[in-house]
């Protein structure tokens, strides 16, 4: 089978799936398994050419379709870039089909398994697509059907009128994005003429003020999908609302196509950077990663934290590529290659703990019923799998070492600290501060997370339906443990990665050959003179020794162990004492008040004076974005078009006059001209 | 240095005992010289030995609603701990498994054992637990920045982030007390404070369940669980003080592998560690123990200290 | 006999059969044989033209080049379809128990008298044979428009004819002026008001009278096309006018009344040279897009929402036009044909939504109507996605086509407001579609909803979305051929 | 002469505009086109005999049969039959209209300046006159709230066009004219009907109360 075929073949297996579960649309439980079978073997196939253009490092190009009567063509291109968003798709996808076919099961009415069994297969579809389009036209067709067929989803279950306003939250924000791209595109090909990405992001731009316009366009239109604050709103809502599947989807692997599209542009794809884009990148990521955690610490709703923490996550990934730019603006492709190689490792770690934790939460939401937090715990004991899946996945996000978050976080900070060296004053200040808010971030992220999991599957359950949890079967267990692995993997081994990243970055425009790293089995070594190292699986057996030396002490000593309740000073201890989830986070949301504006309300119910019988406490926290930004505006849009409302007021009188007045302006213009 | 697998294994092992072993007594010591301060007896230097083998003989009583994860909390936090020693040089210009990685890779295995044992806190239900873990993760969350910053300093001025290196280096170019150097130790030492749960931040001595922290996050254990966990905080603290030490006077450091060498840099080690552990004392009996919510404006002093010391040294 | 007054006959004979009385079923079958034979000669026509000769009848008054037989062609589609529905829409009122056997033989007569108008402005090579058959086609047009015969539709009729005739009265001072601008060039017969003609003698017109001509007959056929801002008595006449008239009136007469504004075009493009009439063009596209996009946002009504769409996109082919140069210009050509095979789909569903409903007011229908009616609604969604130019959709490509080229040309700022314009009508378009179709059901409890059934509307829905969703991936190569033909005969390449 | 003849006949039907616009009675101003008519008819034979063109003298009678006096007759007995004589209180009062409207006519000769260069002498004035008419008739159906008003002065744009015809060409091809002239008076009938539907349905004439369709 050639490697120009794989593509076409994927594409349509997806299209198959489509087809098979319109066509299966009676019986669901077919259509589940037919459906994502097929989605399951479209990414593998993705996985596999994705492989073995890592492997060759020769790009593949192939044509799709042609519109004849525009006389315009759809081909594609997969070249290292492309391969590795292709592969970091397919290793998220590849187990969600598993796990939606158990999933859809007993979490969506089955009446609407075929329309999620279709409108899931068009977007990886048009995800691939994305990340293979090698013309604007191709590009654009597939970032349209992504948005739709996103929306589509979000609004599975469209009675409910979160989900309905998300999707067209999303869907308005999409466009916003979309808008912003066609220009910028469009703008960028003026000169040449051509809409094909060798010619466009080949390097070829000159700079210029246009040059600069069309990078702020691709900015936006890409840093929306990217969840980059403050074009972030719609990710909070939309995520959560979607189906668990679909949302772990959409984390970890759509906001990939908004990052790919930054890479391809900013390292190099518009010629040799501006130094300012990559510093307004830095700091952008470096927001969004910082007020990303920070809003997921404050979330109670299990599924709108994760969603919250993607943005942190996009946020690191950008502080990498910022990072790359501004080592490229300077003139250093090896900082540059050490950013890229940063963030897109950690574009693919992200997909795989964010997805392991998205599906953790699918099952206990579709066991529990409930996402909020509070209602949860205790569930460690009705679904220990889960639990310690969940816990892997914490740690791994957390940035914990030996596992796959740590490793990117080490590099993204490598490359922070190369361009130090390296550049000149302003971005010594701005380099080491991102620095500090990339430790701020990974430091709230362990917080956060111990939050996320302790008061999920911790200590007792707060409300019936946690207390009668049951675990999740092995369908959607065996997609979270393949996800775990992965998170393991990538954390021991990254000098393999990036070896393999390497390759990735030198075939970028404008970086070339000579990253200023080498990985290999040992693992990974920064800078000449060696200026950092990492090899994480030599700490494998020490770890081992000391947890054996703890275990043995442990165990060694003490004869008998006694089991007792809690003490709860004195009195009897129950869930209601427990510390919940805005309680844990209570101190830090008192310390970054200024940025939460928090508003409580606590009212007291007394039924003697200073006996209280009953007290409420309701903190909420602020959005500020929505609501100094965004709603004004689309406030604004509709107050303006209920004023125009007046055009149309239904006077004949009024519709000649419009007729008569442009006719006296021609005229007089007419009269005017020589 | 050497790399042979065997040996580095060995000189892992014995740093990681040595500081198994010498831990306590510096919790001891530190007693002691407050005692001193305040003109008391005070206990014995051995007497955190004698609390610790008094626990591992306690049968550990376990609450009902816990699971595994409260048992595996102190194991973690302990295991992480004793990696986390054989990571700084202390008496050799090297650490042993410096090949595992540098400063990041440290800070990470603290985090790592801050998250167990955190987390395993809120296991048994109790209120305490949540407070001391929360109260813990806020601490952590705002002394990891710092801390972070303060060692980039060091790090970036020997041009490395792997501390034996870093040592090696610093100790070649002998110590030239740079004025970035001494808000960058300034900002170590308070995060060694937050870390160590010593007073301004935290009170060791307190039981008091409003005002305590990291003593509230271990309420609920006992026996050999306590042991492990008091064991591991003070094999943290004088790791710290260890790396305090190496990075910004490193006197005397061994630099080869010689009997006299190694005496030399051995003492001056003790040395050191005796004069941060005054500082601590000094520290500890001259300041009361701040409000919670006033740390956090202690850490951002520690972060502005780290952030100064990099700008002034890079800008 | 001429294969060219065939295809004028065919209908008009039909109007005439269907003008008598006489029981249903038969009318019905003459009605749709009758339009189906239309559009059989018109194929026939224009492959009499692909193959190389032009067809003309009346010593060139009626003569079929690239464009009118692009024209011809999707008109007679349209005609063929609205045919059909109509027959279906009669039925199902009579299962409703509304139409009087009158009504009846009034929509049999009326809509291929209509498309026989329309048929006409599409083949006239002649100044006043084109004004006539304008004019023929809103007489026509104005009795379906009152078809109802509530309040609201004598109002639209009123409005209608008004502004119309309005409209017609400049067209005609506009060809009279285009006459006297070739005064002792072009001659007195009739063949001097015949495009070849003018072309043909175009830069021995006055200069100053070709302009002053040129504006009126803009103004005037841009008020049968729905130009901003002529545009206001679109959204009335698409309320009141049944559905199979609506279509007819939003693409076939859209087509006619862009047909006769290019031909205006060419001539001012050989007599003036091109900014004169692309410069107007590209303002009155622009006003037309800018003025759709508020109401869209803000609209109360299904079948208005339609009507705004429908001069949006008469403002995107204007624009395209105006723009001027071959992409633009294929551009516009494409979008009218895309817009030919899209337009029917979101009107036949949303007539289906209306006439199951017994109203196009959002309120009266209610929200949620994808449980009540599915297959309607869902087919709506799916027009929804082609008229606001989603991908694949054949409008997507033709917007991008437009897009692409405005943004290589002169007027940046023209085609970024106009992308602007996009943007946010795509937004109002789903908003109001969304709010109709999805959510939970909202119907007014007092309103009994008719059963969705497959009854020939609904499978002439089904057959025309059938023919959108292909034509986005495939377009027969005769049809390309013509309309790369077209774009040369716009061109004058 | 002729041509000063033919822009008297002109300046006539401009004049006769002009008091359209300056009363309100139906029954004047229906009395008013016809009279308007009947000049455009003269300035047809004029040119006719002038010129000798037959097909031009074809198309004045036509025009005076039809114009002169059909039309008029027939929008007479709409009026008896729907029973209203007056224009009640237009958008605009009289004294105001009568300056817009010479404003109007300003913008119509200015216009018409530019043709002077075209091959008739003649042609300019006319059209200057023509298009103020044009602008005029346009406005009083801007202004004036009654059905029959607006179809007069929908007519009175028609008679524009046609003194255009005549004057500024040597007359349309015939073929064309007859047509034109043809759908203009199914225009009016199908107006006429209208008028009649929307007097039974809505007891009146005013079309300012037909504003139901907004938004």
């Amino acid at each position: 089978m050639s490697e120009e075929s794989l593509l076409p073949l994927g594409l349509a297996l997806h299209a198959t799936g489509v087809a098979l579960a319109l066509v299966l649309r009676r019986q669901p439980a077919a259509c589940r398994w037919v459906a994502f079978v097929a989605s399951l073997c479209g990414s593998l196939t993705s996985f596999a050419l994705g492989a073995s253009v890592l492997a060759s490092g020769r790009p593949v190009r192939g044509v799709l379709f042609a519109n004849t009567a525009a006389g315009l063509s759809v081909g594609y291109t997969v070249d290292p870039l492309s391969a590795w968003f292709l592969v970091t798709l397919a290793v998220l996808a590849a187990p969600l089909a598993l796990y939606s076919v158990g999933y859809l099961a007993h979490a969506i009415p089955p009446g609407r398994t075929a329309f999620v069994g279709m409108a899931w297969n068009v977007l990886l579809l048009s995800v691939e697509m994305v990340f293979a389009a090698d013309g604007v036209l191709g590009f654009l067709v597939a970032w349209e059907l992504m948005s739709l067929a996103t929306a589509a989803l979000v609004a599975t279950d469209h009675e409910s009128r979160p989900s309905r306003r998300s999707a067209y939250l999303f869907l308005v924000m999409s466009h916003l994005g979309t808008g912003c791209l066609v220009a910028g595109f469009f703008l960028l090909a003026q000169a040449g003429g051509s809409l094909a990405f060798a010619d466009l992001l080949g390097g070829s731009a000159s700079p210029g003020a246009l040059r600069g316009l069309v990078f702020v366009l691709f900015l936006v239109g890409f840093g929306v999908k990217a969840g980059m604050v403050p074009l972030h709103i719609w990710l909070p809502e939309a995520h959560p609302a979607a189906p668990s599947n679909v949302s772990a989807l959409m984390s970890g692997g759509l906001i990939n196509a908004g990052l790919y599209g930054l890479v391809r542009v900013g390292a190099g794809g518009l010629g040799r950077p501006d130094p300012h884009w990559g510093m307004a990148v830095l700091l952008l990521g470096s927001v969004s990663a910082v007020l990303g955690v920070l809003y997921a610490l404050g979330e109670t709703d299990l599924k709108r934290l994760l969603a919250f923490s993607t943005i942190e996550n996009g946020g690191i990934a950008l502080m990498a590529f910022g990072a790359g730019m501004m080592g490229l603006a300077a003139g250093h492709p090896g900082t540059a290659a050490l950013g890229v190689v940063a963030g897109l490792y950690h574009v693919l770690n992200h997909a795989a703990f964010k997805g392991l934790l998205f599906l953790g939460a699918g099952g206990v939401v579709a066991s529990t019923g409930t996402r909020r937090i509070e209602e949860l715990g205790g569930l460690v004991h009705r679904m220990p799998r889960t639990a310690g899946l969940f816990l892997l996945g914490s740690a791994a996000i957390a940035g914990l070492p030996l596992l796959n978050g740590f490793a990117s976080e080490w590099l993204v900070f490598q490359a922070l600290l190369r361009g130090f060296f390296s550049a000149e004053r302003l971005t010594r200040i701005v380099l080491p501060l991102g620095g500090a808010l990339l430790a701020l971030t990974s430091a709230l992220a362990a917080a956060c997370f111990v939050k996320a999991f302790a008061l999920t599957f911790l200590a007792r359950p707060r409300s019936r339906a946690a207390a009668e949890a049951r675990e999740s079967p092995a369908l959607l267990l065996v997609p979270q443990a393949f996800l775990a692995l992965a998170c393991v993997g990538l954390g021991l081994f990254p000098g393999l990665v990036v070896r393999v990243l390497g390759g990735v970055a030198a075939a970028l425009p404008g970086i070339g050959p000579k990253p200023a790293l080498a990985g290999g089995l040992a693992g990974v070594s920064v800078g000449v003179p060696a200026f950092d190292q990492l090899s994480p699986f030599v700490l494998v057996p020490a770890a081992l020794v000391a947890l054996g030396l703890a275990a043995a002490i442990g165990f060694m000593t003490a004869r008998e162990r006694r089991r007792a309740p809690t003490w709860g000073c004195g009195g009897e201890l129950t869930a209601e004492a427990e510390y919940t989830a805005t309680a844990f986070a209570k101190p830090l949301v008192t310390v970054f008040r200024d940025i939460y504006r928090p508003t409580r309300e606590v009212s007291t119910v007394e039924t003697a004076p200073y006996f209280a019988s009953e007290v409420r406490y309701r903190s909420q926290i602020g959005a500020p974005f929505e609501r100094l930004v965004y709603e004004p505006a689309a406030r604004a849009v509709l107050a303006a078009a209920g004023r125009l409302r007046i055009i149309q007021a239904g006077s004949l009188h009024a519709y000649l006059a419009y007729v008569l007045v442009l006719g006296v302006m021609l005229l007089w213009w007419l009269g005017g001209l020589p | 240095m050497t790399t042979n697998p065997l040996s580095v294994a060995l000189f892992a092992a014995a740093q990681a005992m040595g500081f198994l072993l010498l831990a306590p007594l510096l919790r001891g010591l530190i007693k002691k010289m407050k005692a001193a301060f305040q003109l008391r007896q005070g206990p014995r230097f051995s007497q955190p030995y004698s609390d610790l083998r008094k626990l591992l003989r306690k049968e550990p009583v376990r609450s009902t609603t816990a699971s595994w994860v409260f048992v595996a909390g102190p194991r973690v936090y302990f295991a992480s701990a004793v990696v986390a020693t054989t990571l700084v040089p202390a008496v050799l210009a090297s650490a042993p498994l410096e090949r595992a990685g540098g400063i990041l890779l440290l800070v990470g295995l603290l985090a790592l054992g801050r998250f167990a044992l955190a987390t395993a806190a809120l296991d048994t239900g109790s209120p305490f637990g949540g407070m001391g873990a929360s109260r813990e993760m806020t601490v952590g969350a705002l002394a990891e920045p710092a801390l972070i910053l303060a060692l980039f300093t060091a790090g970036l001025s020997a041009g490395t982030l792997n501390l034996g290196e870093l040592v090696r280096r610093t100790a070649e170019r002998g110590t030239s007390i740079h004025p970035s150097d001494l808000l960058a130790a300034a900002a170590l030492f308070i995060v060694l404070l937050a870390e160590a749960g010593r007073v301004p931040v935290d009170n060791p001595a307190t039981h008091l369940e409003l005002t305590m922290i990291h003593e509230a996050m271990v309420l609920e254990y006992s026996g050999a669980d306590l042991a492990l966990v008091e064991w591991a905080s003070a094999v943290k603290e004088l790791l710290f003080m260890t790396l305090l030490a190496g990075l910004f006077l490193p006197v005397g450091v061994a630099t080869s592998v010689t009997p006299e060498a190694l005496a030399i840099s051995s003492l001056a080690l003790l040395a050191k560690i005796f004069g941060l552990a005054l500082l601590v004392v000094l520290v500890e009996s001259t300041n009361a123990k701040l409000r919670f919510f006033r740390v956090p404006e202690l850490m951002a002093v520690a972060l502005g200290l780290g952030f100064l010391a990099l700008a002034m040294r890079f800008f | 006999m001429n294969l060219l007054l065939a295809t004028l006959a065919a209908p008009l004979a039909t109007a005439g059969l269907g003008a008598l009385p006489g029981p249903r079923r038969p009318k019905e079958i003459v009605l749709v044989s009758g339009l189906a034979a239309t559009l059989a000669l018109a194929v026939a026509t224009a492959g009499r033209f692909l193959a190389g000769e032009t067809p003309v009848a009346f010593e060139g008054a009626l003569r079929v080049d690239a464009l009118s037989a692009l024209v011809l062609v999707l008109t007679a589609f349209v005609g063929l379809l609205a045919g059909l529905y109509s027959v279906g829409y009669l039925e199902r009122n009579e299962r409703a128990g509304f139409v009087s056997a009158k009504r009846r033989t009034e929509l049999l007569a009326l809509v291929p008298a209509y498309l026989a108008a329309m048929l006409l402005v599409a083949v006239s090579n002649n100044l006043g044979i084109l004004w006539i058959a304008v004019e023929a086609t809103t007489l026509a047009s104005v009795f379906l428009v009152a078809f109802h015969n509530r309040d609201t539709s004598l109002e639209a009729a009123w409005k209608f004819l008004v502004l119309g005739s309005v409209g017609l009265a400049f067209a005609l001072l506009g060809t009279v002026l285009l006459f006297a601008s070739g005064q002792g060039v072009l001659g007195e017969e009739m063949s001097a008001l015949d495009w070849t003609h003018l072309l043909a003698h175009a830069s021995a017109l006055h200069p100053f009278t070709v302009k002053l001509a040129v504006v009126f007959l803009l103004i005037g056929y841009g008020t049968k096309a729905g130009l901003a801002p002529m545009h206001t008595w679109k959204p009335d006449a698409y309320r009141e006018a049944p559905s199979p008239a609506g279509v007819l009136m939003a693409v076939g007469m859209m087509n006619c009344s862009v047909y006769a504004i290019l031909r205006v075009h060419l001539v001012s493009k050989a007599a003036l040279g091109p900014e004169f009439s692309e410069r107007l063009l590209l303002g009155l596209g622009l006003a037309s897009v800018l003025v759709a996009t508020p109401f869209i946002l803000i609209q109360w009504n299904l079948k208005r929402l339609l009507a705004y769409s429908s001069i949006e996109h008469v403002g995107i082919m204007a624009i395209g036009f105006g723009l001027g140069g071959e992409a633009a210009t294929l551009g516009a050509l494409l979008h009218m044909t895309y817009h030919t095979f899209a337009k029917p789909v979101a009107f036949f569903s949303a007539g289906t939504l209306a006439q199951l409903h017994r109203s196009s007011d959002f309120e009266e229908i209610g929200g949620g109507t994808l449980g009540r009616t599915p297959v309607a609604s869902g087919l709506l969604l799916l027009a929804t996605l082609m008229v606001t130019g989603s991908p694949p959709f054949g409008l997507f490509w033709s917007e991008m086509t437009i897009l692409k080229a405005g943004f290589f040309g002169p007027h940046l700022a023209v085609v970024a407001v106009f992308l602007a314009a996009l943007v946010v009508l795509f937004c109002g378009f789903f908003y109001q579609v969304g709010r109709l179709t999805l959510g939970p059901d909202t119907k007014p409890a007092d309103r009994a909803v008719l059963p969705e059934r497959l009854d020939l509307a609904m499978g002439t829905t089904l057959v025309a979305a059938v023919f959108a969703v292909v034509s986005a991936f495939y377009l027969p190569d005769s049809l390309v051929a013509l309309i790369r033909a077209a774009v040369r005969v716009v061109e004058g390449s | 002469m002729i041509h000063d003849f033919v822009i008297l006949c002109a300046a006539g039907m401009l004049v006769s505009l002009y008091l359209m616009v300056g009363q309100k009675a139906l029954v004047v101003a229906i009395r008013l086109y016809g009279v308007q008519s009947l000049l455009l008819g003269v300035v047809g034979v004029a040119l006719g005999l002038a010129e000798q063109r037959t097909h031009l003298l074809v198309t004045a009678a036509l025009t005076i049969v039809l114009k002169a006096l059909v039309i008029p007759w027939f929008l007479l007995r709409v009026i008896d039959r729907v029973g209203i004589r007056r224009e009640i209180e237009p958008y605009v009062n009289v004294p105001a209209s009568l300056l817009l409207c010479l404003g109007l006519t300003v913008v119509g000769y200015r216009v018409s300046l530019g043709m002077a260069g075209a091959s008739q002498g003649v042609a300019h004035q006319v059209v200057g006159v023509a298009l103020s008419m044009v602008l005029i008739g346009l406005f009083l159906m801007v202004t004036r709230r009654k059905a029959i008003t607006q179809i007069i002065a929908l007519l009175t744009v028609e008679n524009a066009v046609f003194l255009v015809a005549m004057g500024a060409t040597s007359g349309m091809p015939l073929v064309v004219e007859l047509g034109i002239s043809f759908d203009v008076i199914l225009a009016v009938l199908v107006l006429g009907v209208l008028v009649h539907r929307i007097v039974d349905r809505f007891e009146s004439m005013d079309t300012s109360r037909l504003s139901n369709l907004r938004g």
